[in-house]
């Protein structure tokens, strides 16, 4: 019964972690242009996050070690300089993007300019990594996140063809945009598959004292958790396909046009619930990844870390996040646009894929860390389909960046 | 006292006397010795990488795949046929002909 | 034992399992006609700047001195003979708080994180 | 690779694809009826936006601020592009002409939408809406002309 209820918060809780502003922005952005033709994408991403957060929860909890900690210690700090420097720069984006979302909704809500609340946002933030524990953080703000729900809930409203849905489901060339077409479906799978969440969930298994009774737990909780998030990605596409590109607004490149998905649905409620959505569901983001900041650092060099301690017990994990945030806020406080920068940074974040998936070949048939419970020949067909798709990505999307840039 | 980082040794070229390569070290074992702990050899070679990652396994399933494997991957150095006072640069203090009876296959047990 | 394997870079912790860093160097007294002798583990960032050349080891050393002073300009060593346990962790008999290898969390601690409000 | 005509080549402002059309040299004609294509499809995004967001309002269900707030920003949007496809090169010059008259009528009507909710003027609203709706119909016919196929 008690692990029952282990199960299901769990599965809260990776509900509240997929869904973030990059899911929204990005499956809002692709159901309005294409339909639901790239719904294949939020499932193959979907699928790709099942294994690999599995894994770090197996990882986590047979070896009582993160991810982050195996990288340093089974390849070297001149290996894992590279993952580290990549997962810094990439969660610094994806951190600005998520405390910019938050911003947003706040701009809708009060009509004052999103690049003021930057700061009172991450300062909130701060003060809840600062006095909270893991679990009130991990707990709270996810149980919140429900309110995404409200996507899941439009999209059936709105009566969709499901046969077209589910056509959609299985990979298909583009009539039309083929470069943007190849683009969100970069985006899209950058956004599912996102380092910090898989980082994370193995340093949550930890702080949650995780043991070899969990890896039930564990699997139920991937896979439940992740499909879950990956419906709620879907419910947005649905939505945005069926209530935007109807109405002919088939490009999405202004944050102020998403509330309008809701508003023919839920009329003034669905104003108010993607707001909430927005706010939440980036706020719950905004601490997973500061948090995430704190503990690459201090699992890679070795140093304490804990949510669930003091700060002055852990100075150098505690100055990491308080930085982290501050640094993350001053792109949006100077103005640069949130949905820009949040469409980059999921782009990139496909990008760095192989850096910090390659080691899951290793570590994870690591009889050391590991033992029995390495990885089956599924679970490394996995790692290795992820890194072959992250080294595509990173080849399309490189160049992209590069010269296409914001 | 003189002392030398062993971390540096990690991936160094190790050159004979008269300059030639003969491979990378890929790792340095070392034994207990009474209240010590002391190197006894070095390994030198292409599969010792995959020893360093703990993945023989998969790697050399992926040299068989590509028909790649040969006897002659590793090369197991007893400590005093190396110099490693300049840990940059580690030379071989035996002639190359003596490394022939120093070849090995990596462990695959563990 | 396999020293890159199982000894670089792992996980350090003292007696009282406190978390210290992890292991950046192994450094070995090489004594004429007898195998070279491991004599400490170091740690820290210069040593972790020398891994990735002399040139970086030399500008952290030189930050390192500017930070905290002369004493601060060579990397923590902790003696080999103090090892306890050698797991998917090393552990060490000592008490990292009588060590200087946490001074700059100290520093950071009583200079600006102990002075934020709840800390 | 087949077909490396119009579809490949988008110029979404943060996009930027068309940079790696020439970084590929797959592309020697970024051509700027292309441009004039994708810039029409924007404008008429953009304008169906608005629309939606006067709808949403008229039926209470958007804050005023929040819809005042969203056709500043669209009408930067048509604006900037409208002086784009005015300043393309392209040889259909009348074409060209009425696509610029139908953008330049979208603006008129965004900012006196937005006088009208400032002033909370329902009427004002409304009749933006109505002449927001003809120019949107007028780009559709003028975009409709100008790829139209020529004798």
């Amino acid at each position: 019964m008690k692990k029952l209820l282990e199960i299901s918060l769990g599965v809260v809780t990776s509900v509240g972690g997929f869904l973030e502003v990059g899911s929204m922005a990005t499956a809002a952005q692709a159901g309005a242009m294409f339909g639901f033709q790239l719904i294949w994408a939020v499932v193959l991403g979907t699928v790709c996050i099942i294994f690999l957060v599995e894994m770090s929860g197996r990882f986590a909890a047979v070896s009582h070690h993160t991810i982050s900690d195996g990288i340093r210690e089974r390849f070297g700090f001149n290996v894992f300089l590279w993952p580290l420097l990549a997962a810094l720069l990439v969660n610094f984006l994806v951190l600005s993007a998520e405390i910019g979302g938050v911003a947003i909704a706040l701009e809708l809500a009060t009509g004052i300019g999103f690049q003021w609340w930057a700061l009172p946002v991450a300062l909130l933030a701060w003060l809840l990594l600062w006095k909270g524990t893991f679990g009130v953080i991990e707990k709270g703000v996810s149980f919140l996140g429900l309110v995404t729900l409200c996507f899941v809930v439009g999209a059936v409203m709105l009566r969709p063809d499901w046969t077209a849905v589910a056509r959609g489901a299985v990979p298909s060339l583009p009539v039309h945009d083929a470069a943007n077409y190849w683009f969100m479906a970069v985006s899209i799978l950058g956004a599912s598959i996102s380092p910090y969440l898989f980082m994370f969930y193995s340093s949550g298994a930890i702080e949650d004292r995780w043991d070899k009774s969990y890896l039930g737990a564990n699997r139920a909780i991937a896979g439940l958790g992740m499909t879950f998030g990956g419906t709620i990605s879907i419910g947005v596409l649905i939505v945005a396909a069926l209530v935007l590109a109807t109405h002919g607004v088939t490009q999405v490149d202004d944050y102020h046009q998403l509330p309008l998905m809701l508003i023919p649905i839920f009329g003034f409620w669905g104003f108010v619930l993607f707001v909430a959505s927005l706010a939440i569901a980036c706020f719950g983001a905004a601490l997973e990844v500061g948090l995430q900041q704190a503990y690459l650092v201090a699992q890679g060099f070795g140093w304490n870390w804990g949510e669930d301690r003091k700060p002055r017990d852990d100075p150098g994990f505690s100055a990491t996040y308080t930085i982290s945030l501050l640094l993350a806020a001053i792109p949006i406080a100077l103005g640069l646009d949130p949905l820009r920068l949040t469409i980059f940074s999921m782009a990139l974040t496909a990008a760095s894929l192989p850096l910090t998936v390659v080691p899951f070949l290793f570590l994870l048939n690591d009889k050391r860390y590991v033992g029995e419970h390495r990885n089956g020949i599924l679970s490394n067909a996995a790692v290795i389909f992820i890194i072959a798709l992250g080294f595509v990505l990173a080849v399309v999307t490189i160049p992209l960046q590069i010269f296409g840039g914001t | 006292m003189i002392t030398v980082n062993l971390e540096h040794l990690a991936g160094r070229r190790v050159l004979s006397q008269r300059g030639k390569n003969v491979g990378y070290i890929e790792e340095i074992r070392a034994e207990r010795d009474g209240d010590d702990f002391v190197v006894t050899e070095f390994h030198v070679g292409v599969y010792a990488a995959f020893e360093r990652l703990s993945a023989s396994a998969i790697g050399v399933a992926v040299l068989d795949l590509f028909r790649l494997r040969r006897r002659d991957g590793l090369y197991r150095i007893p400590w005093d046929k190396l110099d490693i006072s300049d840990p940059a640069r580690p030379r071989l203090l035996c002639p190359m002909t003596e490394l022939s009876g120093m070849k090995d296959a990596p462990d695959l047990q563990e | 034992m396999k020293l890159l394997r199982d000894l670089l870079d792992k996980q350090v912790v003292d007696r009282e399992q406190v978390k210290v860093g992890k292991v950046d160097g192994l450094v070995a007294q090489l004594r004429p006609g007898k195998p070279p002798r491991i004599i400490a583990i170091e740690l820290g960032s210069i040593t972790l700047a020398r891994r990735l050349g002399a040139r970086p080891g030399r500008w952290m050393a030189r930050l390192a001195v500017k930070l905290g002073g002369t004493q601060h300009g060579e990397p923590h060593r902790i003696a080999w003979r103090k090892v306890k346990d050698i797991g998917i962790d090393i552990e060490f008999d000592i008490d990292v708080r009588e060590t200087s290898i946490f001074a700059w969390q100290d520093w950071l601690r009583d200079h600006i994180i102990g002075r934020i409000p709840g800390a | 690779m087949a077909h490396q005509t119009p579809d490949l080549i988008v110029s979404r402002r943060y996009l930027r694809l068309d940079c790696l059309c020439l970084l590929l040299l797959m592309l020697s004609a970024c051509s700027s009826s292309d441009q004039i294509e994708q810039q029409s499809r924007t404008v008429a995004s953009a304008s169906q936006t608005v629309l939606m967001a006067l709808d949403a309002w008229a039926a209470g269900a958007a804050p005023t601020a929040y819809t005042v707030d969203t056709l500043q920003s669209i009408g930067k949007t048509l604006a900037d592009t409208g002086a784009q496809i005015r300043s393309a090169e392209t040889s259909e010059p009348t074409e060209q002409a009425s696509l610029t008259k139908a953008v330049n009528d979208l603006s008129v009507a965004v900012t006196r939408a937005e006088a009208g909710l400032q002033a909370d003027d329902r009427l004002k609203v409304q009749d933006a809406q109505q002449d927001l709706r003809l120019a949107s119909r007028a780009l559709a016919t003028a975009y409709a002309k100008y790829f139209a196929p020529k004798p």
